[in-house]
């Protein structure tokens, strides 16, 4: 559907966009996900053509788009803020695209009516734009942009503007909407959780780079970089060394002095620099008398333990001195263990992810 | 505009201004009228000051609308894409704005007048038109800028050419913050105006000097004259602020 | 304070016409000076305009100070927790602010005069000091209220008075804004001191007008006038700029 | 410590404050927590003594605050943007209050220096604040507070302005600086998140009220009200009427016709109306061969599925019709159950809180 090939995009010597591929399939809900100053705005600026890419190409439908004049295009562009036109009320804001091909407005009037009705937004025909709720504002951004029949909706973090407590519901509408109408969505956003709920796939974009494009699951299991491992939730980082290789797994030596066995690490070889990551839920914690087998086993002290609603998250420093993130499941009515107490921490090495040392930021 | 703060205190500062000047204009006059006339001249201020106002209103009003031809041209010069264009519009504005009015009223109605005649209201006019135009250019220019780009983009996005953006979304909304700042630029103008009397015409102030000197009665006259346009911009600055209301609230 | 795309611009328009200004100052006194002077007055007015430009720009210090003290005080009126003096000063300033300029000046020399002598130089600076002094009000209140209310109030929480907050805290951040404010209001005030030249002061624009009239000379010598008051607006503008981005930095 | 009694302050008719008492105990670390205009920010100001409350009695340290001036009260404020002195460096910064109260230079230095050698903020003395990182403006904001040796600190969403990625590192410093002084925090909040890990104790204020007061732990076991269980997490809230006493507890049916059988219900009758409130980790989700024993065990169908990192949440439809949130540990690859999949479901009755039916928002 969509088909962007070696995007390349700088401003004022600066590079913003450092040649990305990406492929996206007709009605899919695809997610780029990235910190602020990814680049991931200029790339959905440069589909609507709001800018011209300095190289590559954006393909949709099969129609190469460079020829093509913004107002030609067959998006619709949501903005972060819905950009309505304050000066209108509802309805003429949604008759904006027919009136401007000079659709009779006999024609225009059902085709705003249905979608209306669909986006259950009758009641608002003729308020102002000023007078209606984030969530209002938002179907009718949508309405405005799906009456010209686009091919791809382009979505500029249409929720950050929108308050915390509302931004759920609203997400599980984006989503209803979007199988409702079954058009193609492409989503930008920096929040992760957004990214989440609402992807079939998520590409994650960094310094104007795609490091990985896949469903949520595949960048759990499988992440590409070390970027991606941070990007998407906490974790321990361990800078090692390989000592031994064991299967498709090896022993890591780290820099404290501890060994940690991990499973997938089959592209190393012993002597090899690497840093390993475990997520925070992947370290079992418990009594000094629990967790008696090897491997990965380490004694520690809790430094910090923090109930939250459905988790507990610590803080164990283990007797080399290295600070651990834990996350445990809360399912018990206990407390968890108290700040002070000695502790004995499980690594799962299956779920460690192995990555040659890194040594930028 | 101004932060709400202040805002009681203007207001009353407003009433009690406007009651004070409305009280003596209606009582000046009177005693004007009884001081003997040495030249002879048995009309009272009062009397003669209906052409000055008529002057210094239709001064203001002619020159505001000069103002905005200019200064719209020259706003939108300074958005153009063309370099060339936004060079020569800042040449306009700043050699504009560093030459004082007076000066320049001088320079059309004498220096110009060296080569053809420039009848004294021209002069005014174009004067006011030029000196305010370079002020509106920015007035127009800032209120373009102001409409979030976003709305542009997101018409341009349904379909509409530059041009169609421009006119249909962009301007309707610019205008909210332009013409309220065009009111407040034509208040000025209005208290600038007193300037034309160096060229004879014969404004507010003029009427107000010739009758003084006639009379031998600066302090009485110029009171009135004084209040006089203190009750002109009071009332007018209250349209500009009804207006600015109408277009913040719209 | 101008919006940074059309800084550029503007500097360039700066450069054209400074260097067009001084080029034609030097080039035109010399033809001013080869046309035969039917008053048989031999000084150019190049030699004239010294004294000018002393009355100019001292009047317009001299002002702007005035100015500074009016507005200073009337600021912080406008800040007093008394409604009594935030009434006066709304008073002051609104009233102020609806008479013309000239208006003032003539009111001040001539109506005033009936009573006691005021000085031509005194009025003029009176005049401008109260008239620019409630603008400059405006500034210094404007200025204290933009320093964040936690300045004050973490200076009152480390132990300040809360006279003591006011001058060691918030003023010194205040006059940040306040003092490229009064920069730009004395550069207007460079370009209405032309409206001394009415109370007889031999100020650039009346030793012009005398010149223009004696020889019969008006394009040339206007021509030069209105340069002349280019130049230094412009000098001064950029004296201007340069404490503002001083005060913005720091 | 400190004692606020009856605390009452309106500003123009509105009621901000509404009697708020409490104590806070000497070197605890006391959160307000609540939603934004729930007045905590004015109960701050008030016992800093920017304003003045309308009623009520402020006491630190056995002393009333009424007659004493704000420069004179013993406690220390710490603003949302930290509000450094621009014009002043690091060290005239912090040494404003010695300098007010006329303390020889002599005797300031040393204790600037041995504050600035205890916050990490030596190299900084001769800075600017427009050129400290967010961590370092906080630690200069402490020092200058502490200087003072106030009683008691209080803070005003000091994190609020700073980076998301740098607001966990900042809270662990602000825990560390409080322990190493041992000095008497009251931390005003509006994230849930921060005010669990900061806290000792938190005290929950909505409208004006303070609803609750006690440990993070007390706080998820024993809320004292509906708003207590919304605003610290996920939920599903069940409106039913009380049919069935079993010992302590009940068993409700709900309005959609489900039976649910609760533990801690001592209050009610039968036939009493009731809100029941189940966190989202408290109900089991399974394959619709699991969970075979009653009570509560209902059937549903996934309508959506979204993997976090720890976590997998799902919106799970019952047979009556009601959706359900509910979250499950990620402890296996498993994707979770796919959308469209036939599930049951095991709601916890143990963890169920049971409240008289709430009618207003």
């Amino acid at each position: 559907m969509l088909i962007l090939d070696g995007i390349k995009k700088s401003f004022a010597e600066q590079t913003v966009l450092d040649g990305v591929s990406l492929r996206i399939r007709e009605g899919e809900r695809f997610v780029l996900l990235g910190p602020s100053g990814c680049g991931k705005t200029t790339l959905l600026r440069l589909i609507a053509g709001f800018d011209t890419p300095d190289n590559g190409k954006v393909t949709i439908a099969n129609q190469d788009m460079s020829p093509v004049a913004v107002e030609k295009r067959p998006v619709g562009f949501i903005f972060q803020r819905h950009a309505l036109f304050p000066h209108m009320n509802v309805y003429d804001n949604i008759a904006v695209g027919p009136r401007v091909i000079k659709t009779p407005e006999n024609e225009i009037e059902p085709r705003i009516e249905e979608l209306l009705g669909t986006l259950r937004l009758s009641a608002k025909r003729a308020a102002w734009p000023g007078q209606l709720s984030g969530g209002e504002s938002q179907r009718v951004a949508l309405a405005r942009a799906l009456i010209n029949r686009p091919r791809i909706l382009l979505l500029d973090e249409p929720l950050s503007a929108v308050d915390e407590n509302l931004r759920q519901s609203l997400r599980d509408e984006l989503r209803d909407i979007q199988k409702t109408f079954g058009i193609t969505f492409l989503f930008v956003t920096h929040d992760r959780e957004e990214a989440l709920t609402l992807a079939h796939r998520i590409g994650i974009l960094h310094r104007g780079k795609l490091l990985q494009a896949g469903t949520p699951q595949e960048l759990f299991e499988k992440p590409a970089s070390p970027f991606v491992v941070r990007f998407l939730g906490g974790y321990n980082r361990f800078e090692g060394t390989v000592v031994e290789r064991i299967g498709a797994g090896a022993v890591v030596k780290t820099v404290e002095g501890n060994r940690l066995q991990v499973e997938n690490a089959s592209w190393f070889a012993v002597g090899d620099e690497c840093d390993v990551y475990v997520r925070p839920h992947h370290i079992a914690i418990g009594g000094p008398s629990e967790f008696t087998h090897p491997p990965n086993i380490w004694i520690g002290q809790v430094k910090q333990c923090t109930p939250m609603a459905s988790r507990i998250t610590y803080k164990v420093q283990t007797l080399s001195g290295k600070v651990l993130n834990i996350e445990s499941a809360r399912t018990t009515l206990e407390a968890g263990l108290q700040e002070g107490r000695q502790v004995r921490l499980a690594l799962d090495g299956r779920y460690a992810h192995v990555f040659p040392r890194e040594n930028d930021d | 505009m101004t932060p709400p703060k202040k805002d009681r205190h203007t207001a009353l500062a407003w009433n009690i201004l406007v009651g004070a000047s409305i009280f003596l204009l209606v009582f000046l006059p009177f005693r004007s009228a009884s001081v003997p006339s040495p030249g002879g001249d048995f009309l009272t201020l009062a009397e003669l000051l209906p052409t000055g106002i008529a002057y210094t209103l239709g001064i203001t009003l002619m020159s505001s609308l000069a103002a905005i031809v200019v200064g719209f041209a020259a706003g939108m010069g300074m958005l153009s894409s063309r370099p060339g264009v936004r060079v020569a519009v800042s040449l306009y504005t700043e050699a504009l704005r560093g030459i004082p009015l007076l000066v320049l009223l001088f320079y059309i109605y004498y220096a110009l007048g060296e080569f053809f005649a420039v009848p004294a209201l021209a002069a005014a006019v174009f004067g006011f038109g030029f000196c305010y135009g370079a002020y509106m250019a920015d007035i127009f220019r800032a209120g373009v800028q102001a409409v979030p780009k976003e709305q542009a983009e997101a018409a341009r996005s349904l379909g509409m050419t530059q041009k169609q953006a421009l006119m249909q979304i962009v301007m309707p909304q610019a205008l909210r913050t332009i013409v309220p700042a065009i009111g407040n630029q034509t208040l000025g103008m209005l208290k600038d105006t007193s300037l034309v009397s160096v060229l004879s015409i014969t404004d507010i102030l003029r009427i107000g000097n010739e009758y003084a000197t006639r009379h031998f009665n600066y302090f009485e006259t110029y009171t009135y004259i004084a209040l006089l346009y203190l009750f002109l911009t009071l009332l007018m600055s209250r349209v500009v602020q009804t207006i600015e209301q109408r277009f913040n609230r719209g």
